[in-house]
């Protein structure tokens, strides 16, 4: 393996995971979201994967990708049912204002948390596809 | 200390992505960042940091006086019927050790037109970069001229 | 609010997303999936009841109004269509324990399984032709998964073909739906059902709805487009086959059904005899495909070809009683196949075989096994008083009220064809000796529990044939809703001006 | 107890059947025989009213949405068949239990005949046309498991399937007709039916519901050309023959002849339709009888001859011959069943049933050969005995025929005599002579076996002698019914001389000529074996076999096996079908004009094409991923230069994606290689172009068609104050449509899933039952 | 006056961007090529980027095109380095007026003649 | 103003775009052309290079930043592809 | 421009239906997906083409006032893109595993589960 590729990506994947959270954050308002939030952090790892190797992906990964697929479905239907707390029907977005140090008060709402869940199913799901493939 | 500055610069960078640019999102930033960092710090290991703003201001301009020059060589060459290149694989010693450095020396190679870094030998101690101009007779001149490039990195670096 | 909507959608996934917390802990999963399948029955029979008793009931999703948000809704066909999703689901989550190999179990069967039975119930409730197309997906991903798991070779094989078939329907229906919006710039059903109603170029709405008429021909395999389903429905473990054939194809019927009740009604005269030809078509080259195979599992799903000729026999006919009868031929369908598939596994369990060649001898010994193959076998093939002659005889009679002589007679012949194969596993399985002499010691305790559900759906069909009054009623008052949209359409746009 | 609860205890009893011979043993015939012995009872109770002209209707609700009921109807004819039915039955089942003594499945037997004694009940009691055809089919189905009872072997296999199939095409033709006629006449109940028939005559869909009527009692009842099935269900046990194949089954076609009569009887096409297959199945069914060696053959054949005789009857339509069928009817069922019993018993005794084996049973046989002897003589027509009485009513019938009286009635005297001397084959040769070796000693069977055929010849003797007893209680009222008019009937053993005596007369003695005979007549007919060899029997393999072709060539040729047919066939059709209605019922409105375009917009588009057409053209793998790779930004591009970002951003990143993946796979898989030939490439490449034609003229119609304005606005206004987003899309994707989402994630959890378990879990032969 | 230095910025860096297509278009060999697309690519992309930073002028946009380039700059070497390498060491001809292959040596087994695998695949 | 928006914004990117478009379809032809594949990953590294290019002048050109966005992904992201085509040519041929 | 790419979408499912004709696995890949390409330009394009205004709230507007890109067929589009992607992901390893475990690459050896 080229050596050059891995200090590389040794620092392109912090860079990589933090535009994904990037994107994931602000997507409500601008573009990006929990799809391809979830994609670039995927990418990040798969890429740490093809350039070291997979078990060492792993490793840094430290969570199974599969759990991560639970966890984000969970999170996404938690934020779905949220509404039922309320009494409104499923997925009716519950808001509340939030003041963030330096940013000032932002909206926070179930949909922001399902986008969150659509970020953890997305990184999940791309890394058992690709880091199993990478294993045969 | 690099794990710091890195962190530093990853703060830097969220103020730059989210275009909020107050103290407190620099918090969050660090935060973030710091976050993200601990949480990979399997890729990234331990290694010195010098820092020498001065002298890195100064290698920028050499560096982009280097890549226009050589890339209006280059466009020269692609835009004029005939090749006037002399290419060839060339080894150039190395004299830098660490990881970080080496990636460095070599993606700057790569990125200056004309040259591009193929590979390093497994003792670290040999770049081999294909060059478009090289001198038949005098090889040497060449990698003269590469090694003072490493030197200006060396300069920043250390 | 009305929470007993989405909970037939939200029951599966919950239970799904429990067992893939669990995914080390096998006994936690198959806990997990009998009280999901359970609580999916109840709440399905409750649904049943509650639209059976208070009409058509919709529910907003994130309370955004109709047409702008997604619309969950359920008349009568819907809640009848989740209900037996909730049986066929029930059933075959006990016939799994005592089937189902630890390996298969241990990489993902119960959630998959779960799963399809979302992506199912979610066809079923959804008022939006997106959301449709998204459930559609999301029940095809998980029968692919259902269908490799294990990965034997004729598995790999069948997926293959089902795959790319299956994309193949996906891709028009997805472009159908971009084109429906371009058109019509909704895509509420309920709104569409509006908004096609007096259109300028009505020949291009027709031509629209050919491309629905072949996606969603191609999921509910009718003739010429039906080749994935007897490529693949015999190659996964039994439990997958059973709740495939009882459940998937109809979700396709459904879907034609519901779009040629709602939507596409302008020009009866080309779309419904086209469909009519078609059941006709595709009754005889099922029934003939099957006629032709000598393996258990494989007749088994050549005749879910030929039957789903019968289910849209009555859209083509497209009177009040031959809905009614479609409906009701659905409703036995499902029961009877699931529980043919699942005698099959019976049968493969205590002969290692699903070959009739070597099968036999069934009879001798397992007397309580013949029968519960006699009763779902002859209902198939519509003999009375089961419960498939009480759908044939609906079709048959809608046919000969409206004149329709060709699709009668096809109708008629089928049967007797269906009759033919179903006698010929009879011949070959039960009666014929057999030199492989089944083992009645062989695990007799699993083999009791593989038997509850096979039971249980045989006294389904039993029941559905001697007290048919009831289930009929259902069918006809929800053909009823489907021929007078007009409550639909209400109950779905109520609350939006 | 209602007719309704009688009729279905029929059926609760046949599933406990096996349970209690488990519990009952030998006894069980005996036990279970209490039940047609009550039903006959209570039908007993019923021959005064309906003699004073009562009609009972029973009815209750089943499914009144599909106006079907539970309902009963009980005159005459109804009444004639019940007390028939329960009566043998009785006899049958205490027969079966010393008949299949000591087999291990006699427990399921008992059940399937009763569960056919309850449907045959129904039949004939049925007032609602759709619960007369459930029974129907019911008999059909006890029939086909009575008739392979011997499952083990292949012959009885095959007579049962034969049997089903053939009644059972008869039973779909029938439903049709029924549910026709009652569409025709407006109800479906008998009752109210029997009165329309004038309407129905008149009805354009009179001949249809003829045919298909007439289509399911020929074959039921074994006529001409059906008749081969009956032959072959003698593979059934003997009690079951006895029963379903002589006395009761087959005759419910005849039942339905004589039903409906007074409906769709009094046309001629009913009367020639009816008489001519009669007359025919007559002497077929005669002819061949006189070919069998085998007891229950020649019983058989001679069955179906006299299910001719009483189809030409009903034919034949006039209240003579009415009469004469009823009577047949009776008569028919006493020495025929006697008779089959009777060679049941000869088989059970001696183990075999070869007429040239046997002799000089009477020594060993004495009750039963006195039984046969009875029975033989009814049914050679002599006097005192009933078939004597029968055989005269039917010739006088024949000869006041309505048309054609002499052929009819030389037909009918050709039969009989033929008959008379397979009577005399079956029921007194083996008997007389000497005793010849058989594979068993045979003693005199046990009671159980020669009460049936004692009593059953007794009885033709008994009312032979005293014809009266019958005359006016059951043959009165079942005329009555058949022609629907009030009708006396009077018998007498001696009508004085006249032409019927003297036909009676020459009958015998031409009977007696030809069973002594037979080798010549034999020898002369065998000539026509080859023309018997390629009879209806040989239709039906010749139309089986064709089925199984037929099914076979289409699956091989629709399901090939091979995916690209598969998708050719699905692509075709679409084309075609989308192609042809756009076409002929859509009309192409005018599509947008080349007009609002930039340099830039066609320089991204030509570069899809291209590198479309490139993945196509590709001589490798990576080439074509490439290309791919170019179609894929491209999109992006086109996503970008319309105001997608999103949709920019997700396709760039799955295009990375997407190469990881194919590059990870690419690894193992092999190179490209072409390997169809240019003629497939050819077609192939025809097909897809058309495809994507048709495409792109959608797209270009439904791009300038636009019925209503988008619902978009929506989304605009709400986003940003009630969903606090300002990326529509986005807010659409996770609230708007959130469900959607849901959904969609749950695919892709799958897809993780899926490609998990595909990669890890590799089972090898070992399959989940 | 953003207005003009952002017009020449970009029309520099799509000059740029067509000299690097034209060379990957015409030069003889695989590694000229890439040096022709890798960089000036690369330069032509920041350029681009520059420009769309200095055309917009917002604190927030124009960070943004900054990290753009910054990625241009971060990734676009490491790219060059690795096709560059996987053709040399799979057997990727060099032009015919290459001078000197120091590499050489060092990977005695590279194949003479092109790996069928990677020219044909 | 619009003279001058004309001059500023109008030209030099219908410019920018048109020969990047050019661009394209060389950096195409190479991709047709190979021979070898890794001429080809070089060819659609170049597309990728381009597009985000592209992307950037029309974010000038319709004055929307959104498309800046889409840009600084894919330059961060094409790499990804690039890298495993590359890790593809020299699998297993490396010493 | 609508006719133009109604072109470019008839070209993909032209070459994507023909390359899923041919007996190779790997092009029956590729083939899946130029299809998905096409439909999701082909909804694209008849849910009406708008030049350049995406669909965005800007800083300090409540609402959005047209002209403006219809958001909706770009979410549905980006749906079918993700599903299009799981499936496709699934598929790509399904063919893998198919042909290491049939051994061959050609669809026409695979035909053992039809009759
Ligand atoms: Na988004
Ligand atoms: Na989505």
């Amino acid at each position: 393996m080229s050596l050059i590729l891995r200090t590389a990506t040794r620092f392109l994947l912090p860079l990589l995971l933090l535009f994904s959270l990037f994107l994931l954050l602000r997507g409500h308002n601008s573009p990006g979201g929990g799809f391809v939030g979830g994609l670039v952090a995927a990418a990040a790892f798969a890429l740490y994967a093809l350039a070291f190797d997979v078990a060492a992906a792993r490793q840094l990964l430290r969570i199974d990708p599969r759990q991560l697929i639970a966890v984000g479905l969970l999170v996404a239907l938690a934020s779905g049912m949220v509404a039922w707390l309320a009494r409104e029907p499923f997925m009716t977005g519950q808001w509340s204002y939030i003041t963030v140090l330096g940013i000032g008060p932002v909206p926070l709402g179930t949909p922001l948390i399902f986008d969150l869940g659509v970020y953890l199913v997305v990184v999940g799901v791309m890394l058992t596809i690709i880091l199993s493939l990478a294993e045969e | 200390m690099t794990i710091f500055l890195w962190n530093i610069l990853l703060a830097l960078a969220w103020l730059a992505l989210t275009g909020v640019f107050t103290p407190g999102n620099l918090v969050v930033g660090f935060g973030l960042s710091y976050v993200i960092l601990r949480f990979a710090q399997y890729a990234i290991g331990p290694s010195p940091y010098f820092g020498k703003v001065f002298d890195v201001i100064r290698f920028i301009l050499f560096f982009l006086y280097e890549l226009i020059a050589s890339s209006l060589r280059v466009a020269h060459d692609v835009l004029t019927p005939t090749h006037y290149m002399r290419p060839g694989v060339i080894a150039i010693p190395l004299e830098i050790e660490s990881d970080e450095e080496i990636t460095l020396v070599a993606n700057l190679i790569s990125l200056t037109p004309g040259t591009l870094s193929l590979d390093v030998s497994a003792d670290r101690r040999t770049l081999y970069i294909h060059a478009m101009y090289v001198d038949e007779e005098d090889i040497d001149a060449f990698r003269q001229k590469i090694k003072r490039f490493e030197r200006k990195v060396l300069e920043v670096t250390r | 609010m009305n929470v007993l909507l989405v909970l037939p959608i939200l029951i599966p996934l919950v239970t799904a997303v429990a067992a893939l917390l669990a995914w080390r802990w096998r006994r936690v999963q198959r806990w997990m999936s009998v009280l999901g399948a359970t609580a999916l029955l109840f709440v399905a029979l409750r649904l049943l009841t509650s639209v059976w008793r208070d009409g058509i009931q919709a529910v907003q999703m994130g309370s955004w109004p109709a047409p702008f948000g997604i619309t969950v809704v359920a008349d009568l066909f819907s809640a009848i269509m989740v209900a037996l999703a909730g049986v066929m689901g029930f059933a075959v989550a006990i016939y799994s324990l005592s089937s189902m190999d630890a390996e298969r179990e241990s990489f993902g069967y119960y959630p998959l399984l779960h799963i399809l039975l979302m992506g199912v119930c979610g066809a079923f409730l959804t008022g939006d032709m997106f959301n449709l197309y998204v459930w559609f997906e999301v029940m095809l991903m998980a029968s692919f998964v259902l269908l490799v798991l294990g990965g034997e070779r004729a598995q790999m094989e069948g997926a293959i073909k089902y795959v790319t078939l299956n994309l193949m329907s996906s891709a028009l229906f997805l472009a159908a739906v971009g084109i429906l919006y371009g058109m019509a710039g909704t895509l509420n059903m309920a709104d569409l059902a509006e908004k096609l109603k007096n259109v300028h170029h009505p020949g291009l709405v027709t031509t629209l709805s050919m491309l629905f008429l072949i996606a969603f021909g191609i999921k509910a395999a009718v003739f010429p487009l039906f080749f994935w389903l007897p490529a693949s429905y015999h190659t996964p473990p039994v439990a997958v086959s059973a709740i495939f054939a009882g459940l998937l194809t109809k979700v396709g019927v459904y879907a034609l059904i519901r779009v040629f009740t709602l939507l596409f009604v302008h020009d009866v005269g080309y779309t419904h005899r086209l469909i009519l030809v078609v059941a006709g078509l595709t009754m005889i080259t099922g029934v003939l495909g099957a006629v032709a195979q000598n393996e258990f599992r494989r007749i088994l799903s050549f005749h879910i070809v030929s039957q789903i000729g019968y289910m849209i026999m009555g859209l083509g006919l497209f009177t009040p009683l031959a809905l009614a009868g479609s409906i009701f031929y659905i409703i036995h369908h499902i029961i009877v196949k699931t529980n043919l598939f699942l005698v099959s596994g019976v049968v493969h369990r205590l002969c290692g075989t699903y070959e009739l060649k070597k099968l036999g001898g069934l009879y001798q010994v397992y007397p309580g096994l013949a029968i519960l193959f006699m009763i779902p076998a002859l209902s198939l093939a519509g003999l009375p008083p089961l419960s498939g002659f009480w759908a044939k005889l609906t079709l048959v009679q809608a046919g000969l009220e409206i004149q329709q002589y060709e699709i009668v007679a096809v109708a008629l012949a089928v049967g007797m064809l269906t009759l033919f194969s179903m006698i010929k596993i009879w011949t070959e399985a039960f009666w014929k000796p057999s030199t492989l002499n089944p083992q009645p010691s062989d695990n007799r305790r699993r083999v009791l529990n593989l038997l509850f559900p096979i039971v249980l759906l045989a006294l389904l069909t039993v029941a559905i044939g001697l007290v048919a009054q009831p289930f009929f009623a259902l069918a006809e008052r929800a053909a009823d809703q489907l021929i007078n949209p007009e409550a639909y359409i209400r109950a779905v746009l109520a609350g939006t001006s | 107890m209602g007719i309704t609860t009688l009729v279905l205890f029929g059926f609760v009893l046949a599933l406990l059947a096996p349970w209690l011979y488990r519990v009952g043993r030998r006894a069980t015939g005996w036990i279970l025989a209490t039940l047609p012995l009550m039903q006959l009872m209570y039908f007993a109770s019923f021959v005064r009213p309906i003699a004073q002209g009562e009609v009972f209707v029973f009815g209750s609700a089943w499914v009144p949405s599909l106006k079907t009921s539970l309902s009963f109807f009980l005159d005459g004819l109804s009444l004639i068949f019940a007390l028939l039915i329960s009566g043998i039955g009785a006899l049958v089942v205490i027969y079966a239990g010393g008949y299949l003594a000591g087999h291990h499945q006699l427990g399921r037997f008992y059940g399937y005949l009763f569960m056919f004694m309850a449907s045959m009940l129904g039949v004939v009691l049925a007032d609602n046309v759709i619960a007369l055809f459930v029974f129907w089919e019911l008999t059909s189905l006890s029939s086909y498991l009575l008739i392979g009872f011997d499952h083990e072997r292949e012959a009885a296999r095959r007579a049962a399937l034969q049997a089903l199939l053939v009644t059972g095409v008869g039973g779909l033709a029938l439903l049709a007709g029924l549910l026709l006629l009652g569409q025709v006449g407006g109800s479906l109940e008998l009752s109210t039916l029997l009165s329309q028939g004038e309407m129905v005559r008149t009805h354009h869909l009179y001949l249809p519901i003829l045919l298909l009527v007439l289509a399911g009692a020929f074959t039921k009842s074994a006529q001409f050309p059906f008749h081969f099935w009956l032959p072959s269900a003698m593979e059934a046990p003997t009690p079951v023959s006895a029963y379903l194949h002589s006395a009761t089954m087959v005759k419910a076609g005849v039942y339905l002849l004589a039903r409906l009569s007074p409906v769709l009887g009094g046309s001629d096409s009913w009367h020639y339709l009816v008489t001519l297959a009669g007359a025919v199945t007559m002497l077929v069914g005669a002819t061949l009888a006189l070919f069998q060696t085998d007891l229950k053959r020649l019983l058989a054949y001679s069955t179906v001859s006299a299910l001719g005789i009483l189809t030409l009857l009903i034919g034949l339509d006039t209240t003579l011959s009415i009469q004469a069928a009823m009577v047949f009817l009776l008569a028919h069922a006493f020495y025929k069943g006697a008779l089959f019993l009777v060679a049941g018993a000869v088989d059970h005794e001696t183990g075999t049933r070869d007429v040239t084996q046997l002799g000089g049973l009477r020594q060993v046989m004495p009750i039963t050969a006195v039984a046969a002897g009875l029975a033989a003589l009814s049914m050679a027509g002599l006097p005192p005995l009933l078939g004597f009485i029968s055989k005269e009513l039917l010739y006088e019938a024949k000869l006041q025929a309505p048309r054609a009286a002499p052929l009819i009635t030389g037909a009918g005297v050709l039969a009989n005599v033929l008959l008379v001397a397979v009577a005399g084959i079956v029921g007194i040769r083996p008997f007389l002579r000497e005793r010849t070796a058989t594979p068993k000693n045979p003693h005199e069977a046990p009671p159980s076996l020669w009460l049936g055929p004692v009593m059953l010849a007794g009885l033709g003797f008994i009312i032979g002698l005293l014809p009266n007893t019958v005359a006016a209680p059951l043959v009165s009222p079942a005329v009555t019914a058949v022609r629907a008019e009030p009708t006396e009937v009077t018998l007498a053993l001696w009508h004085g001389l006249n032409p019927v005596l003297l036909l009676s007369v020459l009958t015998l003695a031409s009977g007696v000529g030809v069973y002594f005979g037979r080798g010549v007549v034999r020898r002369a007919t065998s000539r026509l074996e080859p023309i018997t060899h390629w009879g209806p029997a040989r239709w039906y393999d010749v139309a089986l076999d064709g089925m199984n072709a037929l099914a076979r060539a289409q699956t091989r040729l629709l399901q090939s096996g091979y995916l690209r047919y598969y998708l050719l066939m699905i692509i075709g059709t679409t084309v075609g079908l989308t192609a042809y209605t756009l076409a002929a019922r859509g009309g192409f409105p005018r599509p947008h004009g080349f007009a609002d375009v930039r340099f830039h917009e066609v320089g991204v588009a030509a570069l899809i094409f291209l590198a479309a057409v490139t993945a196509v053209r590709a001589r490798s793998r990576l080439a074509a991923v490439a290309a791919l790779g170019v179609v894929g930004y491209g999109v992006a591009l086109v996503y970008v230069l319309f105001g997608a970002p999103d949709l920019a951003m997700t396709q760039v990143l799955i295009e990375s994606l997407t190469v990881i993946l194919l590059v990870l796979v690419f690894y193992h898989l092999p190179r490209f290689a072409s390997l169809s030939p240019q003629r497939a490439r050819y077609r192939d490449a025809v097909v897809a172009v058309a495809a994507g034609g048709l495409m792109t003229a959608l797209v270009l119609v439904a791009a300038s068609m636009r019925f209503h304005p988008p619902i978009s606005h929506y989304f605009a206004e709400n986003s940003f104050v009630r969903a606090h987003g300002r990326n529509i899309v986005n807010v659409i994707l996770v609230d708007f449509r959130g469900m959607d989402t849901l959904g969609e994630i749950t695919v892709l959890a799958l897809a993780g899933i899926g490609a998990y378990a595909l990669l890890k879990l590799r089972l090898e032969k070992k399959e989940g039952g | 006056m953003s207005g003009v230095f952002s017009s020449v910025l970009m029309l520099l860096g799509a000059a740029f961007m067509l000299v690097a297509a034209i060379g990957v278009f015409r030069m003889p060999d695989l590694l000229t090529r890439m040096h022709a697309s890798t960089k000036a690519g690369a330069l032509g992309g920041g350029l681009l980027l520059l420009a769309v930073a200095v055309h917009f002028g917002e604190l927030g946009i124009t960070s943004r095109a900054v990290a753009g380039v910054a990625f241009v700059i971060l990734t676009a070497p490491v790219a060059a380095h690795m096709i560059g390498r996987a053709a040399y060491l799979t057997g990727v001809p060099l032009w015919e007026g290459t001078i000197v292959d120091e590499l050489r040596e060092r990977y005695s087994t590279r194949s003479r003649t092109p790996n069928p695998g990677t020219t044909q695949d | 103003m619009i003279l001058e928006r004309l001059t500023a914004v109008f030209v030099p990117t219908h410019l920018a775009l048109a020969m990047l478009i050019i661009a394209l379809f060389l950096a195409f032809a190479r991709l047709l052309r190979g021979p070898t594949l890794p001429d080809r990953v070089v060819a659609l590294d170049l597309v990728s290079t381009l597009a985000v290019g592209m992307m950037a002048a029309y974010a000038v050109m319709t004055n929307q930043p959104v498309f800046l966005d889409v840009a600084i992904l894919l330059a961060l992201i094409a790499f990804l592809g690039t890298v495993a085509f590359a890790l593809y040519v020299g699998k297993g041929r490396i010493p | 421009m609508e006719t133009i790419l109604a072109v470019v979408i008839g070209a993909l499912y032209a070459t994507g239906i023909y390359m899923m004709l041919r007996r190779s696995l790997v092009k029956l890949i590729i083939g899946l997906g130029l299809l998905s390409n096409g439909a999701n330009l082909l909804i694209f394009t008849v849910g009406r083409l708008t030049r350049a205004r995406a669909p965005f709230i800007p800083e300090g507007a409540e609402t959005l006032t047209p002209p403006y890109a219809d958001p909706l067929p770009q979410a549905l589009i980006l749906t079918a893109i993700v599903i299009s992607f799981g499936v496709l992901g699934f598929a790509v390893v399904l063919f893998h595993r198919a042909y290491q475990t049939v051994g061959t690459d050609d669809l026409d050896e695979m035909k053992a589960t039809d009759t």
